[in-house]
Order: structure tokens, then sequence, then C-alpha cells
């Protein structure tokens, strides 16, 4: 048995007043196992924490009891104490008798018995306590980016100048993402590619930042500190070290009928091709869908006209496998399928686009050289209509239940844009709400509609139809109860965005968890908004929920600040309350797993001795480094083998004893 | 029934022959007609022994448990019901698929021995199926008794004769019995007073002799060492030292199988004390199809069951602790 | 003439470590004073709240056991609260079916800024159990007689 | 003047959920009888929620409704505003003349060349 010590304290008048210390101590003293009891005024000063140390000595203490105040003040304080004298921390409980009786119950009798009935709990507890010990886990420091858009670079670019190695994966044959697409940006209208390609350079030529394009995560093994991954280098046909991005290549190529992806089809592009004039690698890919070299054996032109000869059609996959001690999901976004809006046309006339198309429209690298046409006839547009929430705050099966963010503000960028350019363009806006908050914005969206003009019509659109060659955009004005018909040249959708269809593979395979609509949730929604609940595993961008450009960027400096934080250990300790099998009682059901919500626990073909019976049994695991020590899955467990250290059955059943006896 | 006899012992013959198995887990004749045990045939054993007829109720699916380790394979005679149980320890991971080979056997509803007692007829000597009546042969003579009123307690609610896995399948053409509402006894229950419900239980329980027969009968009661036998649990226990240990063990059973429970009916079946223990594992059936929608333990292998998920919009508990009435 | 005592009810609160032992001692900073019968045991979370240590409580001599977590939503481990609540609601449900009072039971959901809701929820619930009176059902349904 | 009783049984009739409207007027965007209901399908959601059930009685808006359930499909809230003017439609009728045959007295004036459908469907609107 072992020797326990209960220390009361008075906390001043605090306990003293309402709980009769005295009879706390002698109560004490008669439970199994007490060998010293004694009150004092402050436990938690210097005085008092030398009196538990030498009583540590004196009696040769194995577990102590703190009666005083909420364990939430002062646990660390005293089992730190406990340490300084040998004494293994977890051997110390503290029963609260301050918050939870003395400053409730002014009744001094009721007080004292609900004061012994905590000691007596903590002494109980105490008693089936064992010695625990922190664990340690190693940690390899060098960082995986999955995803290169300006989520994903700025998060590598920090964890970069930190000091960290960071290997950015992204699935393109170049870096950028959505923002490379993008013309202007709100709201300040600065040209998108202006802000975003100095960054894509400096994350090219960082010494620290390795750019794996073309590529994909394909599995991730392991836990915080020590992931492995292993990363498919899809075959581009071109080598990437020998290529100079001459173009050559691209202006012989006689396959021009590709959709190019770049511009969202709005043009097209050859099989051998560089996706933008400022990619990175500015190196050529072959599309091995339309390459005639590659389907039919015929051709290649290109190999012949390359001078550095960087062109191999025999180039395969290329697996790559990497150690990782923390893992950045920047997965992205991609607006949604608008073609199940019926009404609105988008399949029927070429002249009904969404606003990602009216970007490349408008950009002067895009496809008419930035020149705004429709798109069916090329000719100038003077009535362009705007729709906004399209897909968005739906929750029909065609959209999507939450508001997208940013389409009210690139909207309302569009429509400027236009007024500015062209003044002689009609601009009408279809809105349900206008949402602008945010530093600027509401000021962007005022001067939109005073200083140039941008009609703002409050109500939604029934229907778009072609009528005399023109679009006519059915809608409702609801401020002056009308049904309104528009006639315009062009319609554009504002389409709602979602979580890049890879997020949802991207996090089961990190066994981090995503909401129902895809996007990954994060560990806690307001304190830890950059963390996975799985640990080591961070989030950056429009992946874990709609954000504008600043907002990513700032979270994903915030990603990185938190990844730094994790390389910069040498060792990671581990809490020791954490869930442990007891193998031989272990029937490898798979509750326990099933309800992780961390997967800290994974199955394993053990050779089991049970008392003579030698043989190889599936058991549950718990990964020391990835249990946070909820205990859900010891409730899960029908049997009774897995248990929480620190919080075992025993233990709490120990406790419920002591406190229902009368 | 005496044809698909023949049927199911050639084809074992036939598996232990051809070496594609190493025994054969099916039902032996007992002293009389109506009491097979479940038992494993091997090339040894022989099948002259076996015997299926209507009085094989036994659930096979568990007696696979323990061969999970053995590098031996096993064919299983299962009936349509049995097999949501083998689904279940599949998803479990309480049986090891590849060395098991399924034969799904045909089934008309299995017979309660005691039900045909209580009819007063004695003497067993046979029994065959006539559509809604059975033929019970006696050493006094041929009796003829309804069929309802002597089914098992389980093929009462017989849920289909679709086989949910299998490898092969035998008289799968045989007519499973009509089956009545499974809620029934339980919306009685409920419908109930408290003080009535309490009545009923303190009935039943009290005649609990804690001889295990309902855990070692469950399909889905195969822990390694129950929590009542783990000595770290807190609640371990050999004799019963109080009289609250019955309704613990009753109440904590029903909850360990509780969206895992496939509702065969085996724990009512070998009660030596006929205590209705169904009745608390379908209340849970009930309640997890109620609050959290239909859910059929076994119905496909590796489901997930409702205790292991959630849905943020729950009800929450106290709508059971603020309910209106007793 | 008889002194009549007054029944003082035996109530075990589980608390989770993150919301609820905080509202707990919230209300104890706040001087929110509830009956001393109430007495609370830390675990990290309503999803450790194991089946069995309620009925163990009722075992061993309580009139109530209330359980305490964060609101839905809001765990501390994402989702333990969760599948408590499913757990929890299955329990009570059986209780009830086995005609034990269900209002000897219950789940409240305080986060760690409601010390005053953690107060109230624990005098209306000591009230409650006054009024249920000293629990016998529990231990009494084997009673041969 | 509201009247929560009817609202009440224009939610139950109609089986739709007035209060999940976002009043973003799609429903009236897309309606073809809008210039000839002087209450629009928005408004008729806006009213059931405010209870304002007797003022949609006595408009006529709910005769022209075509029930061409355009606002049905497109809303993208579930509201089902159509189901909604259906309802009122329904208390309407039911409210009606006190005077209506009992089902014993229909059989002796029924027309036997009415569809079955029809009948039905008198039936459903016309029940107390």
């Amino acid at each position: 048995m072992l020797k326990i010590g209960v220390f009361v304290c008075w906390c001043g008048s605090n306990i003293a007043a309402t709980v009769d210390i005295d009879q706390v101590v002698a109560a004490a003293k008669l439970q199994p196992g007490v060998v010293m009891a004694t009150g004092y005024q402050y436990m938690c000063s210097e005085n008092g924490q030398s009196l538990m140390r030498k009583a540590v000595e004196e009696y040769k203490l194995d577990g102590v009891v703190i009666c005083a105040c909420s364990p939430r003040m002062h646990e660390a304080t005293f089992r730190k104490n406990a340490q300084r004298v040998g004494l293994n921390p977890f051997m110390v409980e503290i029963a609260n008798i301050r918050e939870h009786c003395s400053w409730i119950h002014k009744d001094k009798e009721q007080g004292t018995i609900k004061a012994i009935a905590l000691a007596n709990a903590a002494i109980a507890k105490v008693s089936l306590n064992a010695p625990l010990i922190s664990g340690e886990s190693s940690v390899t420091k060098r960082a995986l980016v999955i995803g290169g858009g300006i989520a994903g670079l700025q998060t590598a670019l920090d964890i970069a100048e930190a000091g960290f190695e960071v290997d950015v994966v992204e699935r393109q044959a170049t870096i950028g993402g959505n923002m490379a697409k993008i013309d202007k940006t709100f709201p300040t209208l600065d040209c998108a590619a202006c802000i975003l390609t100095p960054k894509m350079v400096d994350a090219a030529s960082h010494e620290n930042i390795e750019l794996i394009t073309y590529s994909e995560v394909e599995s991730v093994k392991g836990f915080v500190g020590s992931f492995k991954a292993t990363i498919r280098k899809k075959a581009r046909y071109v080598n990437e070290k020998t290529c100079t991005g001459c173009g050559l290549c691209m202006s012989k190529c006689p396959s021009k009928k590709s959709k190019n992806e770049f511009n969202l089809g709005l043009d097209n592009r050859t099989s051998i091709f560089i996706p933008f004039a400022q990619a990175i690698p500015n190196v050529a890919v072959i599309d091995p869908q339309s390459c005639i070299k590659l389907t039919r054996d015929k051709c290649g032109l290109c190999q012949s006209v390359c001078e550095v000869k960087a062109i191999d059609f025999t180039m395969q996959d290329e697996i790559i496998e990497r150690e990782y001690g923390a893992i950045v999901v920047a997965t992205g976004f991609k607006p949604i399928e608008v073609d199940a809006f019926d009404e609105l046309g988008y399949t029927q006339n070429k002249d009904v686009i969404t606003s990602l198309e009216l970007e490349r429209l408008m950009n002067a690298a895009g496809p008419t050289g930035g020149k705004l046409v429709k798109v069916s006839d090329g000719s100038h547009p003077t009535d362009i209509t705007f729709i906004q929430c399209v897909g968005s705050r739906d929750c029909t099966s065609r959209g999507k239940e939450y508001c997208s963010k940013i389409c009210c503000m690139y909207t309302c960028k569009h429509a400027m844009l236009i007024r500015d350019k062209y003044p002689d363009i009609n601009v009408n806006v279809f809105y349900i709400d206008v949402r602008t908050p945010g530093k600027n914005y509401d000021e962007f969206y005022r001067r939109a509609v005073e200083d140039f003009g941008v009609n703002y019509i409050k109500g939604q659109v029934g229907k778009v139809y072609a009528e005399d060659g023109k679009l006519i955009v059915q809608g409702s004005d609801l401020i002056t109860n009308e049904q309104i018909f528009i006639k315009s040249d062009m319609v554009v959708l504002a389409s709602a965005i979602e979580p890049d269809p890879s997020a949802k593979k991207v996090a089961s395979m990190l066994t981090a968890s995503i909401d129902t609509n895809n996007f990954l949730t994060e560990a806690h929604a307001k304190l830890r908004p950059v963390e996975s609940p799985t640990a080591g595993i961070f989030l950056s961008g429009v992946c874990q929920g709609p954000k504008d450009i600043p907002e990513t960027v700032a979270q994903a400096g915030a990603a990185a600040s938190k990844v730094i934080g994790l390389l910069v250990k040498n060792k990671l300790v581990t809490s020791p309350c954490i869930a442990t099998t007891d193998e031989l009682l272990c029937s490898g059901c798979s509750n326990c797993f099933n309800i992780c919500p961390y997967g800290a626990i994974g199955y394993e073909d053990k050779l089991i001795n049970d008392h003579g019976i030698r043989e190889t049994r599936r058991i549950a695991v718990v990964n020391p480094a990835l249990c946070q020590g909820c205990g859900a899955c010891s409730v899960a467990c029908p049997s009774g083998a897995m248990d929480l250290l620190g919080y075992t059955n025993k233990q709490i059943m120990a406790e419920v004893d002591a406190i229902c006896k009368r | 029934m005496q044809g698909l006899e023949k049927k199911i012992k050639d084809r074992a013959i036939e598996l232990l022959e051809s070496g594609k198995v190493d025994g054969i887990i099916g039902w032996e004749k007992g002293q009389f007609i109506y009491d097979p045990t479940p038992a494993v045939f091997t090339k040894e054993t022989g099948l002259d022994n076996f015997c299926y007829n209507n009085f094989c109720g036994a659930n096979l699916s568990k007696y696979l448990v323990g061969k999970i380790t053995s590098d031996k394979k096993y064919a299983v005679l299962l009936k349509p019901c049995d097999t949501y149980s083998m689904n279940q320890l599949i998803t479990e991971h309480r049986v090891n698929r590849d060395n098991i080979y399924i034969i799904g056997v045909g089934c008309e509803g299995h017979l309660d021995v005691e039900k045909i007692k209580r009819n007063g007829i004695s003497g067993i000597t046979g029994v065959s199926v006539d559509g809604e009546n059975v033929n019970v042969g006696t050493i006094y003579g041929e009796s003829t008794i309804a069929k309802s009123d002597v089914l098992l307690g389980k093929c009462e609610v017989c849920r289909g004769n679709a086989h949910k896995i299998s490898d092969e399948l035998i008289g799968e053409e045989l007519q499973t019995p009509e089956a009545s509402d499974r809620f029934e006894m339980v919306n009685k229950l409920e419908a109930m007073t408290a003080e009535e419900r309490f009545a009923f239980w303190k009935g039943e329980l009290s005649r609990c002799i804690r001889c295990n027969a309902c855990r070692n009968a469950c399909p889905a009661c195969t822990c390694r060492v129950c929590v009542f036998d783990n000595g770290r649990s807190g609640i371990d226990s050999k004799a019963n030292a109080s009289e609250f240990e019955e309704q613990m063990f009753h109440i904590i059973r029903a909850f360990h199988v509780s969206a895992r429970c496939t509702d065969c009916g085996e724990c009512s079946r070998v009660c030596p004390e006929n205590i209705p223990l169904h009745l608390l594992n379908r209340k849970y059936v009930k309640d997890i199809n109620e609050f959290y929608g239909e859910y059929q333990a076994g119905e496909e292998a590796d489901q997930r069951n409702p205790l292991v998920n959630f849905g943020d919009k729950d009800i929450d508990p106290t709508v059971i602790s603020d309910k209106e009435g007793n | 003439m008889q002194e009549v005592k007054e029944f003082k009810p035996n109530i075990v609160a589980f608390c989770c470590n993150w919301c609820s032992y905080a509202g707990a001692d919230l209300a104890g900073s706040s001087r929110l004073s509830y009956p001393a019968d109430v007495k609370i045991i830390r675990v990290p979370c309503s999803g450790r709240v194991n089946p069995m240590f309620i009925l163990k409580a009722f075992e061993k001599g309580a009139d109530g056991v209330i359980i305490c977590g964060c609101h839905p939503g809001d765990c501390h481990y994402n989702t333990g609260n969760f599948y408590a609540r499913r757990r929890m609601t299955l329990l009570y449900s059986m209780l009830d079916y086995m005609g034990i009072e269900k209002g000897r039971t219950r789940v409240e959901w305080v986060s760690a800024a409601e010390g005053a809701k953690f107060s109230n929820v624990m005098n209306k619930f000591c009230g409650d159990i006054k009024e249920l009176g000293e629990c016998v059902k529990l231990g009494d349904i084997r009673c041969k007689d | 003047m509201h009247n929560n009783n009817l609202k009440d049984e224009v939610i139950r009739i109609s089986g739709a959920s007035p209060i999940k409207c976002m009043k973003c007027g799609k429903c009236s965007a897309t309606c073809p009888s809008f210039n000839d209901m002087e209450i629009a399908p928005h408004m008729f959601v806006d009213m059931v929620v405010k209870g304002r059930i007797e003022e949609l009685m006595a408009s006529n808006a709910t005769a022209h409704c075509l029930s061409c359930f355009a606002c049905v499909e497109r809303c993208p809230r579930g509201v089902e505003p159509a189901n909604i003017i259906e309802a009122i439609r329904v208390i309407k009728l039911r409210k009606s003349g006190s005077v209506q045959l009992t089902p014993a007295q229909i059989a002796s004036v029924i027309d036997t060349e009415i569809p079955q459908q029809a009948l039905v469907s008198a039936f459903r609107k016309f029940r107390k």
C-alpha cells in the first residue's frame, strides 16, 4: 500500500472560514494508506511547498493529496514541487475544497462534510495512481506544404525564412494556383500578377524551398514530428533541369486544339505548353491525352526542334519518399460548376460566364489581351449584368449552404473596373445582401455605387434567356417590388467556391477531419484556427473555409509560425495521461479506432503470451505522440482493455465510491 | 427439411473430402430430435451424426471467434438471420474471413420445444412443417399444432430469407415465417407506467442466476475477457456481492452490444430462466432507429455503428430526463 | 413527536475538465451557491464518462448523477461530447424503460463562462432529486420475495 | 390580426418552412404571374412568417398563382412558396360556405362523368 500524505490548505480564511480544517485533517488520517495529514495556512506559498517536500522526505511518501483550490490553479505547482523532491509528479492529486466547496457553502457543517468527501475521493484516487513518465519523440526538421497557391507559398516562404527546409508539392505544372488567374485584387485594385509573381520567384529561388510541381502526395504515414510521405511526380516528358522555357516547341507543335485550362477553356493551347508566361518552373509540359507522339506514336516535332534536348517521351512517373516533421494543407478552392442552374443558361449562352472567366477576359495576358468582348461574337458589350450568390447560401443540392465570402467584393471589383475602363457599359448587379466586412471594403462598395455608377438591384434573378440577339435577365427588384427585365450583352455569375476536390483525399490520408462541406476542420474554432485536430497537421488558406487574399496570407503566416514552433523543438514531450491497451484483454474489434478523433489508434499483429498460449493477435496500439487523452476510446471499449492513464476506470470508480459512501 | 439435411450433408462431405475446408461447423444430433447441439465435423469425425432439422435455432457464427488464430479453414452453416452476426463479426475483426467458407442454408423458421411441450405434447420423435401447421410425431401418435404457436421467439420476428453474406447457398428457396412487429412488446412496455415497468423487470431479472449463458451465446459479446471479469475495470465480480449487480450486469451487457446487436435473439433463447433479455437489446435497437435513423447491425460488413458515430443535431439526453409522464 | 430529518441527497457530478469543471470553478469564485450535496468528479471529457460509472454511483448509494460537458460543437477534443450525448441518451432511455426514475440522471452542457448556469443547474437538479427522495429502485430490482 | 393558429395551420398544411426564407426574391423573379398577383410570392412567405394570414386570404392573389412550382424549384432555401399559396387556398376553400354536403349526400348528386381525380382532390380540399 502506498504511503499517502494529506495537506489541507486554509487559504487564509478562504477555506478555513467555512471548512473545519482540523476535522478534515482528522478524517483524512483515518483513510487507508494515509500516514500523515496536516493543515497549513497557504500551501502554495514557498513555506507551504517546503512543508510538503519535507514531509515527502520524512515520511517517505509515495502519494500526496493537497486539499486546496482548483487544480486548474495550482496542480502544476504542486506537481513540480513533488518532482523537486524526487516524487513522480503524477502521484499528486488535488481535492478542490475552495471553488467547489468553501466558496459556495455558507454552512460550516455542510462545508466540512463535503470537504471530507472530496478529500477522501482524492485519497482513494491517489492510492490507485501509478507513476507516469512523459514520453519523447523526435522531430524531423523539414516541412511539407501540400498546394502551391498563394497560401502554400506564403507558408513555405515563412517557414523557409526561419531556417527550415520546406517542400511544396503542387499538382499543376506550375505554382501560383487560383491567384495567378486573377486580374486585379480588391480593395486596392493592384494587379494580382504584380504581387504574386515576385512571391513565386522568391519561393523558387529560396535555398530552403524545394518546389515539387506536377506531383501529388500519394500517402502519408507516421505522426507529428515524423511523417513519412510518398509523392508521385508525374511524367512531364520534359526534363525540368535542361528545359530553358524558350517556347520553341510550343510554336512548332501541330496539336493546337486542347482547351487552355489556365484560361478556363476560353481559348486553346498546344499539346506541349507552358501554362502561362510567368509559370514557375518555366518549363514546358506535354499533355499525354492530346500529344500526337504519345497517343499515336507519330510527330515528335518538338523533340527535333528542342535545342537542349530536354524532351523525353519515355519519361515515367517518379516516386519520391521523404520524411517531415509537420505538414501544411493548402489545397485551396475551385469555383463550383454552375451547369445545374439551368435557369441562368450558363450552358446555353456563351455570353453567360462565370466571374473567374471574366477575370481572364479582363486580364491583359488573357485570351483577348485584356479587351472585354462578348464571348459569342467578339463584339463590344453595352450592358452587363452580374448575379451574386450563384450557388452560395443555397440549401438545395445545386449549391452550398455557406456564404462564399469573396463574391460580394470581387463582383464589386469587376463592376467598378468595367465602369472605369468602358464608361459606356451599363452595369447592373443583382444581390441578396452585400457583405463587406473588412478594412476599406464597404468604402470600396460605396465607391462602385457612388463614383462609378454601378446599379445595384436588391433581388434575385429568375431566369436568363436570349431574345433578339440580347440576353434578357428576368429578376425581381424587392425595393420597388417589381419584376424587371434587363437587356444585357453579358451575364456574369458569381459562382460559389468549394474546397478543391483533392482536399477530401488529402484529409483522409492525414487523418485530419473535414466538415460536411469538405472544408478541413480546425482544432478549435477560435483558439486554434490554423491547426488540425490531428497533431502536426496545419491548415493554410481556403481549405479551412472561404477567405479572401489578405486573410489567406494572414492564415498562411499563422500556420507557418505554428510549424516553426514545432520544428524548432528537438524533442516533443508527450503527455503521459494517454490511453493504453491491455494486450491480454484486447479483442481488436476496432471500436476505439473508429471513435478516436486523432487517428492515434492503430492495429498491430502482435505475438501474445496469454498465460502460456502463444498466438498472434490483432491488438490496438496507441501512438503516444498523437493521443491527447480524451478517453473516448476507453468508453467505446466494451471489455475495458483500453484505459486512460491518470483517469483509469478503477480510479474514477474509487472516487465515486468514496463520494457515495455515507 | 430432410431432403435439405441430406443435401447439406453431401455437400459438407464433398468439401471435407476435397480438402477445401478442414472442418464444418454445424449441428449434431442430440439425445432427442429436439436437442441438436453445435459441433465441429471433420474428416475424422465424419458426418454421421450431422443433423439439420427444425430445432437448429442456434446461431453458429460465434463459434468462429475461437478459430480466429487458427490456420485451418472452416465451413459454417448459417441461416439467413445468422448472417447478420457474421457480417458484424467481420466488421469487428473477430473472425478471419479468409479462413471461413459460409454456406447459407435455407430456413422455414425454427421451433421452440418448450412451447410444444407446453401444449401438452411430449415424447416427441419427429416434426415436419406443413404450411401453417406443424405435424409432431410422438411416441403416442401424431398431433398437429399451429406453427405460429410454437416458433422460437426470434423466428416470430423473422427478417426474411435473404442471406446477407455467403459463399454458397443450399435450400435458400425455403420460405421463412411471416414476421410480426418486433417492437410490439417494447411498445407495450413503454406504454406502461414506470411502476408497472419496474415491477415487470423486477419480476424478470429477479430470476437471473448469473449463469452467463446470455453472454456466452451472444455473437456480439465476443470480448476476449468480459469487463465483468476484468480485474482492472473496477466492476469485476465473481459472485454477486450486492443485489444491484445483476441489473447492472444486464444494463451494461445490453449497452455494450447496443448498436452492434443484430437482434438475433440468442440471449433469450438460451436463458435457462426464460428472462426476455432480448427486450433490453430491442429497446436499444428501437431507440437507435428512432433517434439516429434506421440501422441494422450486420446488414453489411464494415458499417460504422451509430455509437461510434454522431450527428451535430442529435437529440439531447434531457429529452429523456424531462420527458412528460412517468 | 418525532423530528423529521431533512433528506440530504447524495449527488455525483461528472464534469469535463475544459468547460464544466472550469464553469464550476467560476461558480465558486463568483460565490454562486448550490447545495453541498453535489460533489464533483473531474474527468478529461464528457466522452470519458462510462455508463458503468453512473451505475456504480447508484450502486454505492448516489441519489442522482449528472454529467456536465462542453456545449455540443465546443468539445476540447472535438467530438467527445457528441459521443457522450448518444451514449447517455440511450442509457437514460434504458433506465426509464426499466422503470427507474429518469429524473435521477441528467446531462447538461455548461461552458467555462457559465458559472451562473452551473449553479442554477445544480440547484434545480438537487431540488428534483430531493423531490424524488432516496434512490431505492436501482438497488431494489433484484429483491427476492 | 396576427393569427398564430392560422399561421400554424398554413405551415402544417403546406409542409413548407417560411422561416428559412433569406429574402432573396428569387421566387418573385421567376414567377410568371407576378404582374397579376397583388401580393407577390415573396410577400406571401414573409406575411406567413408575420402571421398576416387573413390579409392573404382576403387577397385575390391566390387565384392568379398558376401552381407552376417554378418558385419551389428555384428557391435556394427550400421554402416552397407555391405550397404556401396552395395552403392559403385550401384554408380559404374550407372556410368558404358553411353549407357542405355530408359524405352520404354526395352519392345522390354526383355526376358520374366527373373524373375520379377531381373527386379525390375535392375531398381533400373541402374536408373540414
